[in-house]
């Protein structure tokens, strides 16, 4: 393998770790402050994708793209909203068997809606004129939607840190991780919080979908694979903690782009070592979220 | 008396925060033994630290001559000292003589010594017998098929210190037994706590903040505050001392 | 026991014997998968409703036991009435590795790993390629003839589920199925009281992965196939939502669970291809409205 | 201004408060006293609607609040500087002011740091590096500036050293000046009477007298409930 190609390889890798940054900062977050195991998280995901394709094919070719980029995490958003009030509000308190059916059972049943809405066929979504080229450097050439996708998830990286440190929503939202119950005798609406922060877990699911959409073929299915992906991202980094999803996201992503220049076939199989050997040696992921200040009292 | 349990020197640090700094006591075998002190003293920690659930920063806990600091809780539980704890933690869903039972033959060392029927391994029905004796002792004989979790919390404590005493234990540790009593339940409690005492040569050490408990029951008090003993004696001298009643009165702003 | 629930046991096992009997050859294969999956998720269930251990990864032992016939066979290492008692003993034994591991993390931690190790052995089996040909998965005569006519296949594997029911029904109901409750309900006091709840979640663990183990090796005996799915994940997932339609607190529970489960699946598979909508609306409302499953509707039967 | 009436709170199936009344009238400083678990926390809870009461009413200005859920009670004019280490502790001391900021009401952030200058210096200190006095002014600056007519204080004094406890006094003293409501859990009992107007004693979840502080001070159950004195007990010698 010359230089060139591997260097593709390595951005292809990225790329996917980028893009599974995205998926899992909204995984982790919604863990975070609500404490909650979503597996129906791959499923906003590939919905994100599936609207994505489906607004980008109601205009001319390529026109669409930019505004079914934001339209579709943003309607997806909104449908998470929707669920959070009608089901997952009623399981926080609930024992983590209990969330992981509830959202596993929900997965089940929007991957058979959307096989019904969408169809069995796979769709493709062409990049956008301008990021269909490659850029060429020393001799490789590396695909513009490629780095598009990484700068994607570098700005979601950096908008999240300004949002939970610099605004008071993300006060919030960083109170509620650590105390609840102190939050709402500060007069703030918790539930509500709540909805609002599960819809931005979906809006990340869907944008991770959404993004993706040039780089593969959009389906059934592309619900579990991420998830798997998406929960060995969280882990690694520690369950609530967006750094550590930004760390976990690297580390597979290091992981894959080593596995796949030397030993292609053991890629898959590198990834799951690296989880279980993170939490061998730390039991809840390097970043692992802050346990709450009142559950610890005596 | 012998002395059974002797506590010299121990701490235990969070961070920078010593919530036990340099406690010594020591309770003597066959006593009833109190600990108080205001609320945030370090009792909880002081319990915890005994056992087990807790590892001293430093200072050793001797329970019969041997040093029981930093052992595992089931270790130090085998090696004779129960605890019965301040938040009921009976199991909700078994039945008072299930759990009972189970109490018993925790006791039993490997996991699979324990696959077989229950009445075999236990030795016949000797065991099942000592399952309602002790059902008898606490006063459950009557609800012994009901699940915990319908009991009343008055039985829920008492079936709490039933499974201490399953594991036939020299000292036993009540963390507030009356935490949360009506006065009815309170007195069964007293009144059991003073018979397991007399009838079994059971030693006792307990925290608790009702006052008229802990000076109608103790032979010896150790009053504790920020984490250091500032009193122990019995209850007449303890009520005297100046520092206890500054203590507890708090002093005016 | 109580006497109802014996005889309730002995004529369901007379309804069974006869079943080959009376039904015809396609729901007598339906009977069989329902008797499979049914010690699947009963051994499932020694961790999840028993232990309070939730392992997302019980797929892993269910396949290792399948490809233990099936490797035996392809590399002609056993003959078969020797490969498949040796199937839920290596289930077992890679179970009892694979737990020391994963118990050293707690709760959801502890299921993502076990679903790892799945999803690590799923790996395994579709890239080692030359040893069990990937994802194309083993097929052939890899059982002997007699099982493979229906009626002596189904009651090999009716006594063969039988048998290891009882033996569960017998490890649920000993002092360390007591034990395992025990540790369900609240694990520090369990340990307080001298329990080494360690060593007693091992040895649930490894149980529960030497009987999904047999489950595995009699899959094989109704199919005659292994293939990397069924170490998957999501393999892993089947059990647990078995057993917890069926009711997670009860032995009969998983049991009833299978029944039900592989009755509607092969029913509405049939009918619509909205299998999957209806089992997660199923699980949805068992979750939400009925936690006690499938035998929280019968009356008078709360432990089985 | 606050009016308990008969409330009854379960904790799952366990009976907590039984039956509990009390009132707090615009302007007074009333204190609850009674022994660890003797529900004083438990009461703050139900009034803050975080653990709702299954029976009984509870009424904030002529306006029934029992059953609205904690933020809206907040937003109605009581706030609750809990008891214990109840601070954001990820958060710094200013994003905790400011987050703790409501609209609308007489305590703004520099009001309450003119209180507090301490915490002005501290302020960009995360809050769970704070010692037990500086917690203690942050819990209480916070439950200000959600601009409460009526302030709850569980336990101001728990965890402090006396210098602390008489600087809380002071604090306490000025807040009242400013014409707020207290109402007050402690087990310091000298410390609260000497601040209070009226009191409560409560024990095993039901208030067991009441009475204007000299009263309570006197009392000779407040001595046998809170103190050492033993009490005649009836039945026991079983």
């Amino acid at each position: 393998m010359n230089f060139a190609s591997a260097a593709i390889e390595i951005l292809s890798a990225l790329t996917t770790a980028a893009n599974l940054f995205v998926i899992a900062a909204g995984l982790s977050l919604v863990f975070g402050a609500l404490r909650i195991i979503n597996l129906a998280h791959g499923s906003f995901y590939m919905i994100g994708a599936l609207l994505m394709a489906s607004l980008f094919a109601l205009g001319r070719p390529g026109v669409l793209f930019w505004p079914a980029l934001l339209l579709a995490p943003l309607l997806t958003a909104g449908f998470g909203a929707v669920l959070e009030r009608l089901l997952f509000r009623r399981i926080y308190r609930a024992e983590h068997l209990v969330q992981l059916l509830l959202s596993y059972a929900l997965s089940l049943i929007l991957a058979d809606l959307a096989l019904r809405l969408w169809g069995a066929d796979s769709r493709t979504v062409p990049p956008p004129a301008a990021l269909a080229g490659r850029l060429s450097v020393g001799g490789a050439g590396f695909p513009l939607y490629d780095l598009f996708v990484i700068a994607l998830a570098l700005a979601v990286g950096l908008g999240l840190w300004a949002l939970l440190h610099r605004t008071r929503f993300g006060w919030e939202i960083r109170a509620a991780v650590e105390d609840p119950e102190g939050l709402s005798l500060c007069g703030r609406n918790v539930p509500a919080l709540f909805t609002a922060v599960f819809a931005l877990g979906a809006f990340l699911a869907a944008l991770g979908g959404a993004a993706v959409a040039p780089l593969q073929a959009i389906g059934p299915g592309m619900d579990s694979s991420i998830l798997v992906s998406a929960f060995i991202v969280t882990v690694i980094g520690g369950l609530g903690s967006i750094a550590g999803a930004a760390l976990g996201a690297a580390v597979i992503g290091f992981v894959q782009a080593m596995g796949t220049l030397w030993l292609p076939t053991w890629a898959p199989a590198f990834i799951f070592l690296a989880m279980i050997l993170v939490l061998v040696i730390r039991p809840s992921g390097l970043m692992g979220a802050p346990a709450r200040a009142w559950s610890e009292e005596e | 008396m012998e002395t059974l349990l002797d506590v010299a020197g121990l701490v235990k640090r969070f961070g920078g925060f010593a919530a036990v700094d340099g406690v010594s006591f020591e309770v003597a075998e066959g006593s009833i033994h109190a600990v108080i002190g205001p609320n945030g003293a370090g009792k909880s920690t002081l319990f915890r630290l005994l056992t087990g659930f807790h590892a001293p920063t430093a200072g050793t806990i001797r329970l019969a001559g041997r040093d029981i600091a930093g052992l595992a809780p089931h270790r130090i539980a085998r090696l004779g000292l129960a605890q019965s704890f301040q938040i009921t933690t009976v199991f909700p869903k078994l039945s008072v003589r299930e759990q009972v039972a189970f109490a018993l033959i925790a006791q039993s060392p490997t996991p699979w010594r324990m696959l077989g029927g229950l009445v075999r391994v236990l030795g016949g029905q000797g065991v099942m017998a000592e399952v309602e004796t002790l059902l008898a002792e606490v006063g459950l004989a009557e609800v012994a098929e009901r699940r915990a979790e319908a009991l009343s919390h008055g039985d829920q404590r008492a079936l709490d210190v039933a499974l201490a005493l399953a594991t036939r234990p020299r000292l036993l540790l009540l963390d507030e037994p009356t935490a949360g009593m009506s006065p009815f339940e309170t007195e069964r409690m007293v009144a059991m706590i003073q018979r397991l005492a007399g009838a079994r040569r059971l030693t006792v050490l307990f925290s608790e903040h009702d006052m008229d408990v802990v000076f109608s029951i103790s032979e010896r008090i150790t009053v504790i505050h920020r984490g250091r003993v500032i009193a122990e004696g019995d209850a007449a001298s303890v009520q005297a001392d100046p520092e206890v009643a500054e203590v507890y009165l708090g002093s005016a702003a | 026991m109580a006497t109802r629930a014996r005889l309730g046991v002995g004529f369901a096992l007379l309804l069974l014997i006869a079943a080959p009997w009376v039904l015809p050859t396609a729901w007598l294969l339906v009977l069989e998968n329902a008797l499979v999956l049914a010690l699947f998720a009963a051994a499932t269930n020694l961790l999840v409703g028993w232990t309070g251990l939730v392992s997302f990864g019980q797929a892993a032992f269910y396949g290792i036991g399948a490809y233990t016939v099936a490797l035996a066979w392809l590399h002609g290492i056993a003959p078969f009435w020797l490969a498949f008692p040796a199937a839920p003993l290596i289930a077992g034994l890679v179970a009892l590795l694979t737990g020391a591991i994963a118990l050293r993390a707690r709760k959801l931690y502890f299921a993502l790993l076990t679903l790892a190790f799945s999803e690590l052995f799923y790996v395994l089996a579709e890239q080692l390629y030359d040893i069990t040909n990937g994802a194309n998965g083993i097929f052939g005569a890899m059982v002997p003839d007699l099982l493979v006519s229906p009626r002596p296949g189904f009651y090999f594997t009716l006594a063969v589920v039988t048998a290891a029911l009882a033996l569960l029904h017998r490890i649920c109901h000993s002092p360390f199925g007591l034990a395992l409750q025990a540790i369900r309900e609240r694990r520090v006091r369990a340990e307080a009281l001298g329990l080494a709840v360690a060593h007693h979640e091992l040895a649930a663990f490894t149980l529960s992965g030497a009987f999904c183990g047999l489950a595995g090796a009699l899959y094989v005996v109704h199919d005659q196939t292994a293939y990397p799915e069924l170490l998957d994940w999501v393999k892993s997932g089947e059990p647990v939502i078995v057993a917890v339609i069926g009711g997670i607190s009860s032995f009969a529970g998983p049991l009833w669970g299978a029944l039900f489960y592989q009755i509607a699946h092969d029913a509405l598979v049939v009918l619509t291809r909205d299998w999957q909508l209806v089992l997660g609306a199923l699980l949805l409302l068992v979750v939400l409205f009925r936690p006690g499953g499938i035998v929280s509707l019968f009356p008078g039967r709360e432990e089985g | 201004m606050l009016e308990v009436a008969a409330i009854d709170v379960y904790y799952g199936t366990s009976h907590i408060l039984q039956g509990v009344s009390l009132a707090v009238r615009a302007g007074e400083v009333i204190v609850l006293l009674g022994r660890n678990g003797a529900g004083k926390t438990t009461t703050f809870r139900a009034v803050m609607g975080l653990t709702p009461a299954r029976r009984g009413d509870i009424r904030f200005e002529n306006k029934a609040i029992t059953h609205l859920p904690p933020h809206a009670i907040v937003r109605a004019g009581l706030g609750l500087a809990p008891s214990g280490r109840r601070l954001f502790g990820n958060l710094t001391v200013a994003e905790n002011l400011a987050l703790a900021e409501l609209p609308g009401g007489p305590w703004t952030r520099g009001r309450v740091l003119a209180l507090f200058p301490k915490l002005a210096e501290i302020a960009p200190r995360r809050a769970a590096f704070l010692s037990g006095g500086e917690q203690q002014m942050l819990k209480i600056a916070r439950a200000l500036l959600a601009q409460p007519r009526l302030l709850l204080l569980d336990e101001p004094t728990e965890g402090l050293a006396p210098v602390v406890v008489r600087e809380l006094g002071g604090w306490l003293r000025g807040m009242r000046e400013e014409g707020l409501s207290i109402l007050m859990a402690e087990q310091n009992a000298r410390f609260a009477l000497a601040l209070a107007d009226r009191g409560y004693v409560m024990e095993k979840g039901r208030i067991l007298r009441e009475g204007t502080t000299s009263e309570l001070l006197t009392a000779s159950e407040l001595a046998t409930h809170l103190a050492l004195g033993p009490r005649q007990r009836p039945a026991e010698n079983a």
